[in-house]
């Protein structure tokens, strides 16, 4: 089979991610301590010339490459669009923590790129085994990353549940895909649908792999009862490490379901749709309730998170192209708050204190107001409150979830909001009402951060005034 | 009318005037204090352009803009104003000027930042009330949230975060429900336009659920009983600007809520469960009453004499389904929503003075407790005066605007039924008793301690305000006919609206008032 | 005759033995390593079976890469373990919970 | 003749305006100049009105002056309706306002004194009483001017915002801001009723004004209206307007207020608590006749009501040592002869006796307002004693009211009091003989303690401290005078005016008649018809029981005093002892002050308590709202302790998810 | 056809065993023998499915390298072997009411009613002279050469983090730097002259008292 280089255009992104891991790779061992600052910058422009030419490639007809095992379609433009924004301001944010900390290194950039391709990767699979190696390339760089302190004990402890339950949650998914490939006889999206609609609804083995792709969805998305890692990870793993897996690898999880169960077996919608139901709601439920219990600031943002999946997962169970237009922009909303949520921990840090329990942020709108209205608008977004984004995010959810006459899903659905606006404005409360600790020195940051967290946190309250696009986007990746 | 989108002037000059003032900062705080307060009378002026292009002669909606927003979902950015939502929105212009002038020498930790919170939710609790987008309407409804919670959280009282947070999870509780109703309307009538709501046709389980959706938001928003204890907390721990802005415009939105949503919308639901509403509501005059009486803490009892004139108005909404259904009464409906329309505008006039008082104290003698005064009159004679004066316009003594609300719903509401009226009329003994006892042993008597005599009468931007809002007081109570004649189309279409029954043909025996549908002349709006 | 659901019943036992393997284990994190890859050995089971079954290769293309993946999968596992190691000088899973609640 | 019935109304606002926000600026004299101006013109223009009504025949007048609103089809308007009786009434209350404002020119004169050191409220307190007194005139005569119930309900309350005002004139007395709150609530108590019965009237006429109300009200004579198993409509209109009367009139049980309100300065008591104000509630009740001629419940209550209020009232005022108070439960007595009258469908005498009553009971309070000035403001009537020889003028006027007030023949009280007892003689209505009985028996008690106060003040030895004494003269002639002016008509004007009042019945003649009775309730006829002329009334009433009993009073006031009191100053101490457990009731005023404060006060106060903390902060804030949100945290706090931090744990978790995801979805 | 059932019963039992044995053991070393054990049986049931270059693949790749490593890591570290403890027991029950229940679903669908020889026959064994290894490498090189380029990244990601987290210079070891000895000179590398003050005793009584 003559192998055309035209093949290679809807993957540029991925390679000039992987160009630049490598770049990086190799030059940091050439570089002097003082010129690191070097992995940064190539970083960033990597992932900017990768987000540049996503944008070039993009739009057009869906393109299947690489004999089926690449698809490149407006789900593919968006998701990807979104995963390198995020991940753009997660390095950005990073980059001070790790400095004063000496774990400026190169390793970390590269393993940052390399869950970045992986994510890629899985948002322009087309078959479960493409999709597998994402997911794979990706937990095995956060499985480093979060165990990237060599000498954090949490970190170490983190990374061990982390790596331990994601096996555990990568092994179902696989046994899942097998019996998937057994049902169907083949692992490509388009067959396995093809083959879906054929055998109709009652395939007992069709559904039998479903559930354990499900729970590896619901693993990698950290929806009730597969949650577990969440919290640990998050309260254990450096806060960069957090970063970048709360935030990104969120997008990367809802391709992982979109591909899998919408591409894949959108013809027993049915049978997931009662799954996620169940998930949706533990999330939510769970999510909401125990985050109100924490004091440590990351652990609640992992709950936060949890309840979040729950949102989405309503969008994907509507099973109509509204619900999942919805869900996605639940996610990338998502994580456009989280990675602001987590960038404002990590400037708040500094060298030997890391911002860990809710009281740390005691005062910062007496110490810098600025940064302290950017994480109101992070907390009232994920609380949902108008006029920002989660508003609208919320919105579009229930709406979908209305649409296939579920009210009182809607109707859980706010209730268990209602608990969570508690925990966010109990931050929002430490940051605008409470006095600083007395011996809070004033918070030194670079002009970057400070103009990549405004942007950061603008717009969630630009994209809560004006939806129209971002929806229009996800609404057309799904029509 | 102009050609100006005024509407659109009257919401986003505050929000940007807000921006501005943030942006000046507090290094040049007298001159972000000047912004601000030039930007809120720009607004009223502004604002004054609707009273004065508004046709009183229609129900229709008046400068009525619109433009797509989000397409894909249906939303626009739909505005207009009718003779329900018109005098709410000069209120909120009028009384904003008053909190940007209290707060001028009072605030010193971040003034810019507490002016740009009034002015930015001046725009949009102006947004709730000229939205006709159901959506949109939300948006602002909800956004009104946080400059308030920001407001008493960061310039409130010592027991500040319990009240802001209570305050918040309340109105929050209340209005999810509503966004689940809006949402589901929106299926059922393929618009989130408020004005295809009034239109739509619902079945009697959907209009109670509906009902009770909109109940849950309005009612804590009233604030009504038992979903008020929310009202004291905020309005004891909140500065004076904001006391003044809750109890003035923001209690106001839950009762246009009930006029713009509850009745139109589900008018058989309302027919059928209106006793609940009625029963709430004397219970708030009279239960509140009491309560309001053995306040020891002024703010307390005034936030209490609030939600029992609050109850006034929701009484006076909800006897219109009593009315119609009798036969034997001729008319009333009409007045008792008016007279609930009145006694808002003029509690916003009335409470947000009596908080503008406690505020000039508060400020000199950092202490809301009635115990902590007595003979005030004797160092503040000008002060004392109009602490009288507004409070005897709290009790509804006839020529200030207390009465004329509460007479017309007392009026209306004996035309419903003769007990309801008597304990309505109730409220004459126990809102004198309260606030008149108040004010014997706050202003009158003694001079009680040192405080009180070391304490200087009014200044000159305190006179002002006290002045300005007497003078409106005045005016409402002795020739309230023009603010009639704005409202007068838009009550009695609502009135219309409401009679017919929107229930599906199906259902159509279950109509609880049996209007034919003569009233076909119907604008599509109350 | 060997029939198909024979292999994929002995796959579901290896699968089940390791998960089995994973919650019983109260002391040693090598073993949770260890169910891991008898769990992947369970799925690699399942492809091969299905895949000369069907008398398709993707089955054992499939199980080629899922090799590949354990492998680096156990290696940083193992070096994941070192490092805990390192930190705690116990490896025992029942020490693994200062992290929780 | 708008333009004079405007003048007239707002001449006195003027002046309250002026005087009031700029008193600072045009100083004492410039206050009491611009507002006795103002009373002045409006009291000319008043007269010179009745003289047209009295002379001309000058049509009635009753027409809108603005809207107020509109509403559902009902016109709220302010308008006037001046008529016969409208125009006696403003000739009544703009005389007796006049004689006040100049009078206060003298009682005000010094009334710094009256002010703690410091209180800024003592600097223009003289201004601003004149500004009161004058707005008190205006809201009067709106009252009476009034053309509809919306405006009469308008008068009602802001006569008693300047009441509430003017009791607690003295605002640093603790008694005087306690009386006046209590004079507003009791009031209000009255208004309760009186806005139920505007909204009834709203109910069934469809409008506020009094004209299209009187001509519908025969039809609905025979309503029945579905409250407490069905009353009467009209008796339901007319008796929540009487318990606004109640409230304004002092009836009791609503009469609690009054003698309370004597704690604000002398002159107001004349005008407000004797002359106008408390004959609103007669008033409105002679005015809305139409209506209550159609409910003889109404009237019975009335009857029963009013004669209660007479004598009990009176029968305190025998125990008071406070020389405004005797007068004051004088005055209740006396309103309550007038809704008798009412109660009995005598309106025209129930009128005549407001008027003479206005005219004697002003100067009684001003005579005791002099009193009070020479004695330095000690009202203790048992610290008097001889006053008559320095004090002349104040002694005559004072016996002239006293004699006016027990209905000595000739004087002015005598016609209109003998009206009435004839007049409740005549009904047939429930209740009629009961409120004859205490009528008569009234007019004992009336001159044994009008006279007992008389002889204590004017007669006898001097018993006031050697300082007062010393100092005592007769007060200046601003306060004499109206004193004089006010003695005049308390002597003639029963003469002058019983006779149109009465007989001719000049309130219900011509084609508008202010007053409607209806022909069996016509109690006033038999007067009428043996009507000889003024001697042989007086003739007649000289035979009959009132007189002997007023005389027999006035005669054992006297004998107490000359054999007794004259020689013992304490044996009036010693006689209340006599009356043992009876004292102590009347002393107790029967007890009512007591059960409100106890009752309505205390048990307002411990219900709200009770309500507040049980209801709103245990019940609702505590076990709903944090009760919940503290049932959330606690479910938090357990369910967080899933997150055990065993990696075993969680992955069981997940294997249990599984088994139910598999069991819910592929076995079942 | 009896040899071949033999053969698979044979090594399926020595598989099954073999798994239980590993999660069984207390001592590491034993369980990693086992799992080699486990997959060297599970090599000759996957040459039995014609899958002849995947079970050669997993004897040199995974016992081969991967075992290998298990069994250093498990020496290296040095850990006490474990001693089966109560709470094993304890959970026992709650372990095995899942497994079981599990098991049941699992075989439930797995078994013969879906897979059975009826629904998958047993396919005609391929030609002699074909190749596995061949076959394989065809598919691999050409329609999944994507995933192949992923799986070479994977094993970089995996070489980066392993060094990442293991290379580091251990704390507790001293080493000598020949560099600097030589650099050392005379004077104030090799003598430090510190200037201590006197030390003044502290009186007896304000000693108490501080104490």
């Amino acid at each position: 089979m003559p192998f055309d280089a035209a093949n290679l255009l809807p993957i540029v992104p991925e390679i000039v991610i992987l160009v630049t891991a490598c770049l990086v790779l190799v030059l940091d061992l050439y570089l002097s301590d003082r010129h690191k600052d070097l992995n940064h910058s190539l970083t960033l422009i990597g992932l900017l010339v990768a987000l540049g030419l996503t944008g070039v490639v993009g739009g057009g007809e869906p393109q299947v490459v690489f004999d089926g095992n690449v698809i490149r379609d407006s789900i593919t433009d968006l998701l990807r669009g979104a995963i390198l924004i995020v991940s753009l301001l997660a390095f950005v944010y990073a980059r001070p923590w790790l400095k004063d900390r000496d774990l400026f290194v190169g390793e970390f950039y590269v393993l940052g790129l390399f869950a970045v391709l992986g994510m890629l990767i899985m948002v322009s699979a087309n078959n479960f085994l493409v999709i597998y190696l994402g997911l794979e390339l990706q937990a095995l760089s956060l499985y480093a990353l979060v165990a990237f302190d060599r000498d954090s004990k949490k970190g170490a402890e983190a990374a061990m549940k982390y790596f331990v339950l994601g096996a555990l949650g990568s092994g179902m998914l696989l046994y899942g895909v097998s019996m998937i490939y057994g049902a169907t006889g083949s692992i490509e999206f388009g067959p396995v649908a093809q083959s879906v609609a054929e055998q109709g609804m009652d395939n007992q083995v069709l559904v039998f792999g479903v559930v354990f792709l499900v729970i590896g969805v619901g693993f990698k998305l950290g929806a009730v009862p597969f949650h577990m890692w969440v919290p640990d990870i998050y309260e254990g793993a450096p806060t960069p490490a957090v970063i970048m897996l709360g935030s990104a690898p969120k997008i990367a999880a809802l391709a992982l379901a979109v591909r899998m169960l919408i591409d894949g077996l959108q013809g027993i919608h049915a049978d997931w749709q009662g799954m996620l139901l169940i998930l949706a709601v533990l999330s939510m439920g769970l999510g909401n309730l125990v985050a109100i219990a924490q004091t440590n600031i990351k652990r609640m943002l992992a709950y936060s998170t949890i309840s979040h999946v729950g949102f989405v997962l309503l969008g994907l169970l509507a099973g109509s192209a509204q619900g999942y237009a919805a869900a996605t922009f639940y996610a990338i909303v998502y994580a456009v708050m989280a990675v602001g949520a987590f960038g404002i921990l990590l400037i708040m840090s500094r060298k030997g204190f890391d911002v860990e329990h809710l009281d740390d942020l005691k005062g910062l709108n007496d110490r810098d107001s600025w940064y302290a209205a950017m994480m109101a608008l992070m907390m009232f977004s994920m609380a949902g409150v108008p006029p920002t984004v989660g508003f609208i995010a919320k919105l579009l959810v229930l709406e979908s979830v209305v649409r296939i006459d579920m009210v009182w899903l809607a109707v859980v659905a706010v209730i268990f909001s209602i608990i969570g606006a508690f925990y966010y404005l109990r931050v929002v409360k430490v940051i605008y009402f409470d006095k600083p600790a007395p011996d809070q020195p004033a918070l030194v940051t670079s002009g970057g951060v400070r103009f990549a967290m405004s942007i950061n946190g603008l717009s969630l309250l630009l994209l809560g005034v004006f939806p129209a696009t971002l929806l229009a986007w996800c609404q057309a990746a799904f029509s | 009318m102009s050609d100006l989108p005024l509407l659109t002037l009257v919401i986003w000059l505050p929000i940007i005037g807000g921006i501005a003032v943030l942006a000046s900062g507090d290094r040049a705080a007298e001159f972000s204090k000047r912004i601000a307060l030039g930007f809120s009378i720009i607004v009223f002026v502004v604002s004054l352009g609707l009273w004065a292009g508004f046709d009183v002669g229609t129900a229709e909606m008046q400068f009525v803009e619109r433009a797509v927003w989000i397409p894909s979902f249906d939303v626009y950015y739909s505005l207009g104003v009718d003779g329900i939502s018109m005098p709410l929105i000069i209120l909120t212009t009028f009384i904003t000027i008053f909190v940007i002038i209290a707060g001028w020498d009072v605030i010193t930790y971040k003034p810019s930042h507490y002016m740009a919170a009034f002015l930015i939710m001046e725009g949009l609790m102006v947004g709730v009330f000229s939205a006709l987008d159901a959506i949109l309407f939300y948006i602002f409804w909800e956004a009104m949230l946080i400059p308030m919670f920001i407001i008493i959280g960061v310039w409130g009282g010592p027991n500040r975060v319990y009240a802001t947070i209570k305050f918040f999870l309340y109105t929050f509780f209340g209005s999810v429900f509503m966004l689940v109703a809006l949402i589901y309307m929106y299926f059922q009538a393929d618009s989130f336009s408020i004005l295809d709501f009034h239109h739509l046709q619902l079945g009697m389980t959907a209009q109670s659920l509906i009902f009770v959706a909109f109940f849950l938001a309005f009612a804590v928003k009233v604030p009504m009983f038992p979903v008020h204890t929310w009202l004291p907390d905020a309005h004891v721990e909140a500065p004076t600007g904001g006391s003044v802005i809750l109890a003035a415009i923001m209690l106001k939105i839950g009762g246009y809520g009930f006029l713009r949503f509850s009745l139109p919308i589900t008018p058989d639901a309302s027919a059928s469960l209106d006793w609940i509403i009625i029963a709430l509501s004397l219970i708030a005059v009279i239960y509140i009453g009491f309560v309001a009486l053995v306040q020891q803490d002024m703010k307390k009892l005034i936030a209490y004499s609030s939600i029992a004139h609050m109850g006034f108005v929701t009484l006076g909404f909800f006897i219109v389904f009593t009315i119609l259904r009798n036969p034997e009464v001729s008319g009333g409906a009409v007045m008792g929503i008016e007279g609930g329309m009145v006694q808002m505008i003029s509690h916003g006039f009335i409470s947000g003075a009596l908080f503008l008082c406690v505020g000039v104290l508060y400020d000199r003698v950092h202490s809301r407790e009635i115990a902590d005064y007595g003979g005030v009159i004797n160092t503040m004679p000008w002060f004392g005066a109009f602490v009288v004066y507004f409070a005897m316009a709290n009790a509804g003594l006839p020529g200030t605007s207390g009465f004329v609300g509460e007479f017309m719903v007392i009026l209306a509401t004996f035309r419903a039924d003769f007990w309801w009226a008597l304990l309505a009329a109730t409220t004459l003994i126990l809102a004198a008793a309260f606030t008149l006892w108040m004010v014997k042993r706050v202003v009158f008597g003694e001079v009680r301690n040192e405080k009180v005599a070391a304490l200087q009468d009014l200044n000159r931007r305190e006179a002002f305000n006290l002045g300005v809002l007497a003078v409106a007081v005045l005016i409402l109570g002795i020739w309230p006919a023009p603010l009639m004649e704005v409202m007068h189309a838009s009550v009695e279409n609502l009135v219309a609206h409401v009679s017919l029954c929107k229930l599906p043909d199906s259902e159509s025996a279950n109509c609880i008032l049996q209007v034919p549908a003569v009233l076909s002349g119907l604008t599509g709006q109350p | 005759m060997i029939a198909l659901s024979d292999y994929l019943i002995l796959a579901a036992g290896l699968f089940m033995l390791a998960v089995a393997g994973i919650f019983l284990n109260r002391k040693n994190v090598i073993l949770l390593l260890m169910c891991i890859e008898l769990m992947l050995l369970a799925v690699n089971m399942n492809f091969v079976a299905f895949s000369h079954f069907m008398g398709d290769m993707t089955g054992q293309v499939v199980v080629f890469f899922i090799l590949t993946v354990a492998a680096a999968e156990a290696a940083i596992g193992l070096a994941i373990l070192v490092v805990l190691f390192r930190n705690r000088r116990t490896i025992n899973v029942q020490d693994l919970n200062s992290l929780r609640g | 003749m708008e333009q004079v019935y405007l003048t007239i109304v707002l001449a006195p606002l003027v002046g309250a305006i002026v005087a009031g926000f700029f008193g600072g600026r045009i100083g004492r004299r410039g206050a009491h100049s611009v507002t006795i101006a103002g009373v002045g013109v409006s009291t000319a223009l008043s007269i010179w009105v009745l003289a047209r009504f009295v002379g001309h025949d000058e049509p009635v007048f009753n027409q809108a002056i603005y809207t107020w609103m509109v509403s559902d089809g009902i016109r709220f308007e302010v308008g006037f309706l001046v008529d016969r009786l409208t125009a006696l009434m403003m000739v009544t209350v703009t005389f007796v306002a006049l004689m006040v404002h100049i009078y206060t020119i003298g009682y005000m004169a010094d009334d710094e004194h009256n002010w703690p050191k410091g209180a800024l409220t003592g600097k223009n307190s003289y201004q601003r009483f004149f500004s009161y007194i004058s707005l008190f005139t205006f809201s009067m005569l709106m009252l009476v001017m009034s053309n509809n119930f919306m405006q009469l309900f308008f008068g009602w309350e802001a006569v008693g915002l300047v009441s509430y005002l003017l009791i607690g004139f003295w605002s640093t007395r603790e008694t005087a801001i306690f009386a006046n709150l209590k004079a507003f609530l009791v009031n209000r108590v009255g208004d309760f009723g009186f806005i139920l019965g505007i909204a009834a009237i709203g109910l069934y006429f469809n409008t506020m004004d009094y004209a299209e109300v009187f001509a519908a009200a025969p039809a609905h004579a025979d309503t029945q209206v579905a409250i407490l198993g069905g009353v009467s409509l009209m008796s339901l209109i007319c008796i929540l307007l009487f318990i606004g009367a109640m409230g304004k009139s002092a009836q009791v049980p609503l009469h609690v207020w009054l003698p309370d309100s004597m704690e604000g300065p002398t002159p107001i008591s004349a005008l407000i608590h004797a002359a106008t104000m408390v004959t609103a509630g007669v008033f409105m009740v002679a005015r809305m006749s139409p209506l209550f001629e159609l409910s003889e419940t109404a009237l019975s209550l009335i009857l029963i009501i009013g004669a209660t209020t007479a004598l009990f009232m009176g029968l305190i005022g025998l125990v008071q040592n406070d020389i405004k108070r005797v007068v004051a439960y004088s005055t209740l007595s006396q309103l309550g002869y007038m809704v008798t009258a009412l109660g009995a469908s005598a309106y025209a005498a129930g009128i005549f006796h407001l008027m003479t009553h206005a005219f004697f009971k002003a100067l009684l309070f001003l005579a005791a307002g002099s009193v009070i000035i020479a004695m330095h403001h000690r009202q203790d009537i048992r610290e008097m004693g001889g006053l008559r020889r320095s004090m002349p003028i104040t002694w005559i006027t004072a016996l002239i009211g006293s004699l006016a007030l027990i209905g000595f023949p000739g004087f002015a009280g005598f016609f209109s009091k003998d009206a009435i007892i004839e007049a409740v003689g005549h009904s047939t209505l429930f209740g009629s003989g009961y409120a004859m009985v205490l009528l008569t028996l009234g007019v004992f008690v009336t001159a044994l303690y009008s006279f007992r106060m008389y002889f204590l003040v004017f007669h006898g030895k001097p018993r006031m401290d050697e300082h007062t004494r010393h100092h005592l003269h007769e007060t200046p002639i601003v306060v004499t005078l109206p004193l004089i002016l006010l003695a005049i008509p308390s002597v003639v004007i029963g003469w002058m005016v019983v006779e149109p009042l009465l007989v001719s019945n000049w309130l219900a003649s011509g084609d508008w008649n202010p007053i409607f009775v209806a022909p069996e309730h016509d109690t006033l006829q038999p007067l009428r018809e043996h009507w000889q002329g003024e001697w042989a009334f007086i003739l007649h009433g000289m035979t009959m029981p009132p007189f002997f009993l007023a005389m027999g009073g006035l005669i054992l006031a006297a004998i107490l005093w000359w054999l007794v009191f004259a020689r013992n100053p304490r044996i009036d101490e010693q006689i209340q002892a006599m009356g043992g457990p009876l004292t102590k009731v009347l002393q107790a005023k029967y007890g009512f002050d007591e059960f409100n404060q106890k009752v309505f006060a205390g048990g307002g106060r411990w219900l709200g308590t009770r309500l507040w903390i049980t209801g709103d902060r245990t019940l609702i804030d505590g076990a709903i709202v944090n009760g919940s949100a503290n049932q959330v945290g606690r479910l938090a706090q357990q369910v967080r302790h899933l997150q055990t931090g065993y990696l075993y744990h969680y992955a069981i978790a997940m294997i249990v998810g599984l088994v139910v995801l598999l069991t819910v979805f592929v076995v079942l | 056809m009896g040899f071949e059932k033999f053969l698979f019963y044979v090594l399926a039992a020595i598989t099954l065993v073999a798994a239980g044995m590993v999660i069984t053991r207390r001592n590491p070393v034993h369980a990693v023998l086992y799992l080699v054990l486990a997959f060297i049986s599970s090599a000759g049931l996957w040459v039995l499915l014609e899958a002849e270059f995947l079970g050669i693949v997993l004897i040199l790749v995974y016992v081969g390298a991967v075992m290998v490593l298990f069994l250093f890591v498990v020496m290296m570290l040095d850990v006490d072997i474990a001693t089966l403890r109560a709470e094993f027991i304890r959970y026992l029950p709650l372990g095995v009411l899942i497994a079981v229940v599990l098991a049941l679903e699992i075989f439930l669908i797995v078994g013969p009613a879906n897979f059975g020889l009826e629904h998958f026959p047993k396919p005609a064994p391929l030609a002699p002279e074909a190749s596995n290894t061949e076959a394989l490498g065809l598919l691999l090189y050409t329609l999944y050469v994507y995933p192949f380029e992923i799986a070479a990244v994977i094993l970089l990601v995996a070489i980066v983090a392993a060094i990442r987290l293991t290379l580091r210079r251990r704390s507790d070891c001293k080493y000598l730097s020949p560099e600097q000895q030589v650099k050392v000179k005379k004077g104030p590398d090799r003598i430090r002259l510190v200037k201590m003050p006197v030390e003044r005793a502290i009186p007896a009584t304000s000693r108490e008292t501080s104490e």
